[in-house]
């Protein structure tokens, strides 16, 4: 983990609210599921902002953003060569799964970010995989000519019906598991996502990591601001323990951010 | 020439004069392990330690504000015990200067935490928190009134036979006051400032955004209200001051030392830029440079003020 | 429907609760002649009045700081007499609802500002101003103890007939006790906050900003922490609430009556936008009809808190 | 006066640090010496700055900007298109000289601005002119194309002497004052060359205007923080009262910003 002082190298709209951002760092490799820390340009806001490390290679990351304040609304608006610090690659990502179990990725809007890293990993260490994709509606659905091109076997939902199954994805995908042979879970997206992951993997006995998100103040585990709740009611960092975390060492009634 | 950027704080000599604030800086290990070797700060403050482990409040604990931030950690931490077997030792193999924030919501809870870390080797100073503006039950009333101070810090320092800095409350309505009393009571040096107890509302809503109500605001925002807070503190006692409060770039810092401060702290620029208290250490020596300051000492109280 | 925006402060009754704050409005003049019908405001407050007329401090008076300024201007002002014979028939005129905040050295000087005032057709109501944080002399006592605060208090109480607005200083250790102070002796409503007292320092001429050393800080700063003292005091008191600091546009505006506030008073925002307390009328209607609400008093204290 | 959301029309650099910038607003006319206060782009900065306004003409005014902090340098960066605030015209211009006396403009700096502004107006009326005008080297000294065709009677001095007579401008005025029956004296710039300016004014018996300048949070007279000294030791308003005034209203032993 390292803080560069970059620039943006690439920004490209993916829908209406959602921006694909690329700039160098100088960090080797990542986890899957691992995040960064992004000053905005810009004065208009305080903290940095944690966004999921979509990719990574040679050199350069690619983000995912979408616009839901004035932080993502600035980082979205700025133009390629705008300096940007970029602290990463933060916290602790997914663990892969055994050889022989096919990695069953669940992803939920902008949730594509961490889980396209993920697949494209799996998918280069020729592993067996299936993306559970769900999105309101056609337009956020993104990465899916990347995924195309990667040869991911992608099943989509959405919300209007309007591409793939219409409903949530975790429906989708809980009707699909009984035809899947010890399937491990892989998630990211919003936080009732999780939950349903979460509550799937306890009914079926699946294993299940699930990407959480926090209101971070710093992204390296020394203010204790994203603490969210383990299995025991203690707090661990999000940012640090986490964000990815196996869905049982987590508390799932707490209410969510 | 290189400027002697030393400074005294009670008997201990830090190598410079930044230091990272309590609560912004875990333990260490975060920074030792990823961004720089925190030997070459002046000096490390713990997160605030007390006599049993704080699990602190609920989420949501921060929220950004104009220029700084509202948090309400709820002083969660790890307890005395495990910051002597877990911590404790990690920050001692570093070589960092350690200084222990330590809270408590009683006299004796200070004075046994005090009493305990006084036999701890790599302890090289106390920092008694006396404000605690995020705990309910805990510490608001030393913060703001003189006479409980004394008590507080006076037991204290029998318990604790190093350097004690007393770290005050923004609340007190007179710093000169606080600061005054807890010379008295024995403090080796005063900090402040720590943060302003203060509130953020969700429209949507209608509910306030930290699960706590109100919480602690830092950050830029507070920065003038700390350097008046550390002016008065330094007119009113002998004893060195250390700033905090805002302080994101080594203009800052010398502002914090020409209003009074003999050494200074860096909280919330941690998170805004981890490597925030090494460009400090180097602003601060290219301002001496510039300005042909031998000692940075020099700069304490330099202000000048018309009269 | 058009959502009722009429609040009462006191026995007055104000079109809306956006007030425009004292020492950022002058005597109403300029935003009258170029702006906006100043009579569209729930109301005006004047610069604080004095007995004798004050020049103020000497240059520099303001400075910028993050996300605020700093003013020291002194509390200068025309003196009760002009005012009475040169501001007040203009505010009149306008029709605007004036509130003539008052502002003493002495219990004695309070009270004959205060009566001389009661005899003043239209002067709807009273501002005590007992902090004063940028003048020497004056008034800080009255801010910061309870006690003095209800004896300056019950003074003017006796000596004017209409409604009593006391703003307090938010060096107030406890603001609760303070407003209860204040309720007890007699004032109708409670606002809040004045400026924190605050510094500026210039390092490369080592030398305050400010020619008066400290000045008060305003602006987005501080509305964190003007929040949380809102809050304390819609807590502690039944008499209304008038929120003050930072408030920027209609959303921190809302934020302050979810609070407590019954109405709110723009300050620094008038530099910024001279059209601000304009468009924070419309957006506090724009607020209450998406939301549902049919008398803008329904959000005040609105806050719906977990306990 | 009236506050008006308009866009940067035109963003030109003069010299290493000085631009001319261009703005639509919607007031009719303006009085030579006032000024606007802007908004500066981004979130820089909290309170607007003050500009003296060089020219208006169908509509559009237009300021010449010295970079000095942090507005200004992020004023200076904007682009074309840029959305501003533009507060104006602010405060008490010029007063115009009787019909019959030379008007002797006096110009340092980026003082050249409302000075530019009033030479214009007063040749548009067929008035007699001449123009003093000093900066510190020949790239600081801006406006000198317009200034010619406008057909300015133009005296310039350069502290390093590479432009016009070597020194500063006010000894250069004073040399050539005695020469110039019943001249009135209308100076832009440092404090420095204003004091100067009220000395020769005082010495010689002859009338002048200065422009002051002083730290403004509003603009528009109502928070009291720029206020200088009249003669009589009485504060008056820079924004208000001023930022002309006739140097025989002020105290000049009073120390500067
Ligand atoms: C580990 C992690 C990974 C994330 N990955 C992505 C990603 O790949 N793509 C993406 O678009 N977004 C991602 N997010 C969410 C993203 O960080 C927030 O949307 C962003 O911080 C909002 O900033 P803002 O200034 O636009 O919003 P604000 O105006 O500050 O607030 C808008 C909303 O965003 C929430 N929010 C604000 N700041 C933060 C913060 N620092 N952390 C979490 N939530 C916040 C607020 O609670 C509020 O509901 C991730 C968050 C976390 C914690
Ligand atoms: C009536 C008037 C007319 C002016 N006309 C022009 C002009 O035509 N062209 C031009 O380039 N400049 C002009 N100025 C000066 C200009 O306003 C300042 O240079 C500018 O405000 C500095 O802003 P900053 O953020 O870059 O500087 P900062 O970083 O804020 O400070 C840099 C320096 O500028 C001074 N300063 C900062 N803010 C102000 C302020 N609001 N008012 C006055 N001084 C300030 C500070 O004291 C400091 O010395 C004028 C000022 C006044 C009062
Ligand atoms: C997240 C956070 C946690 C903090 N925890 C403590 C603490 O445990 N003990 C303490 O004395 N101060 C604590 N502080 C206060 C800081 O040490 C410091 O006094 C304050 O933040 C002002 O400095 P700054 O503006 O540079 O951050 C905390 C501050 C923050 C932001
Ligand atoms: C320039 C200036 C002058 C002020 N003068 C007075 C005053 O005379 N009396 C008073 O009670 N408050 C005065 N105030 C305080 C404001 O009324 C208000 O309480 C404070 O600025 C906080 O609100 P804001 O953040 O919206 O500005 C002044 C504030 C400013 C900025
Ligand atoms: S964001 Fe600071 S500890 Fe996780
Ligand atoms: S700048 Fe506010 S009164 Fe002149």
């Amino acid at each position: 983990m390292n803080d560069c002082a970059t620039k943006i190298e690439l920004i490209e709209a993916l829908s209406n609210d959602a921006y694909r951002i690329r700039f160098a760092v100088d960090w080797k490799a990542f986890d899957p599921g691992q995040f960064v820390m992004m000053g905005i340009p810009g004065n208009v806001v305080f903290l940095r902002r944690p966004f999921g490390i979509a990719r990574f290679s040679n050199g350069v990351a690619e983000i995912c953003c979408k616009v839901v304040g004035r932080g993502t609304r600035a980082l979205s608006d700025a133009k390629v060569g705008t300096r940007i610090d970029v602290l990463g690659p933060c916290g602790r990502g997914f663990r892969f799964p055994q050889k022989e179990e096919p990695a069953i990725l669940v992803a939920g809007g902008y949730g594509i970010g961490p889980i396209f890293g993920l697949c494209e990993a799996l998918l280069a260490q020729g592993r067996r995989c299936i993306l559970y994709y769900g999105a309101r509606e056609t337009s956020h659905l993104l990465y899916l000519d990347e995924l195309a091109k990667i040869g991911a076997n992608v099943k989509c939902s959405t919300e209007d019906g309007s591409h793939g199954a219409r409903g949530m994805i975790a429906e989708l995908l809980e009707k699909d598991l009984d035809n899947i042979e010890k399937p491990s879970l892989f998630a990211c997206g919003p936080h009732g996502l999780s939950k349903a992951v979460a509550e799937i993997s306890r009914r079926r006995g699946v294993p299940a990591q699930v990407s959480m998100e926090s209101y971070m103040a710093c992204g390296i585990g020394v203010c204790l601001g994203c603490a969210c709740k383990d299995a025991d009611g203690n707090f661990v960092r999000t940012c640090r323990e986490g964000p990815v975390f196996d869905v049982r060492e987590l508390q799932w009634d707490s209410s969510p951010l | 020439m290189k400027p002697d950027l030393k400074v005294k704080i009670g008997s201990l000599t830090l190598k410079n004069p930044v230091i990272t604030a309590s609560g912004t800086f875990g333990y260490g290990e975060e920074f030792h392990e990823s961004f720089y070797d925190i030997a070459k700060l002046g000096a490390v403050v713990t997160k605030g330690i007390s006599l049993k482990p704080r699990a602190g409040n609920e989420m949501p604990r921060v929220i950004e504000t104009a220029s700084g931030m509202l948090n309400a950690i709820g002083l969660a931490n790890v307890g005395l015990d495990a910051f002597l077997s877990d911590k404790l030792p990690y920050l001692a193999r570093t070589g960092a200067v350690v200084i222990a924030n330590i809270l408590g919501s009683t006299v004796e809870e200070y004075a046994e935490v005090a009493r305990r870390l006084d036999s701890a080797e790599g302890v090289m100073a106390l920092e008694q928190n006396i404000s605690c503006p995020n705990v309910k039950c805990g510490g608001l009333q030393f913060g703001i009134d003189p006479e409980s101070a004394a008590v507080a810090v006076r037991a204290v320092r029998k318990a604790f036979s190093r350097t004690l800095i007393v770290k005050l409350s923004p609340q007190a309505s007179s710093i000169p006051a606080m600061a005054r009393a807890c010379e008295e009571a024995g403090a080796d040096a005063i900090s402040l400032i720590n943060t302003i107890p203060a509130m953020a509302i969700d429209v949507r809503t209608k509910k306030p955004v930290l699960a706590n109500v109100t919480g602690g605001l830092s950050g830029p925002a507070i920065k003038p209200v700390a350097l008046r807070m550390v002016y008065e503190a330094a007119g009113a006692v002998k004893i060195p001051i250390i700033g905090i409060g805002g302080i994101m770039n080594a203009a800052d810092a010398v502002e914090f030392m020409l209003a009074g401060a003999s050494a200074i702290q860096i909280g919330t620029a941690n998170f805004v830029r981890p490597m925030a208290a090494m460009e400090i250490i180097e602003g601060i020596e290219v301002y001496c440079r510039e300005n042909s300051i031998s000692r940075v000492g020099e700069l304490t109280g330099a202000l000048e003020v018309r009269s």
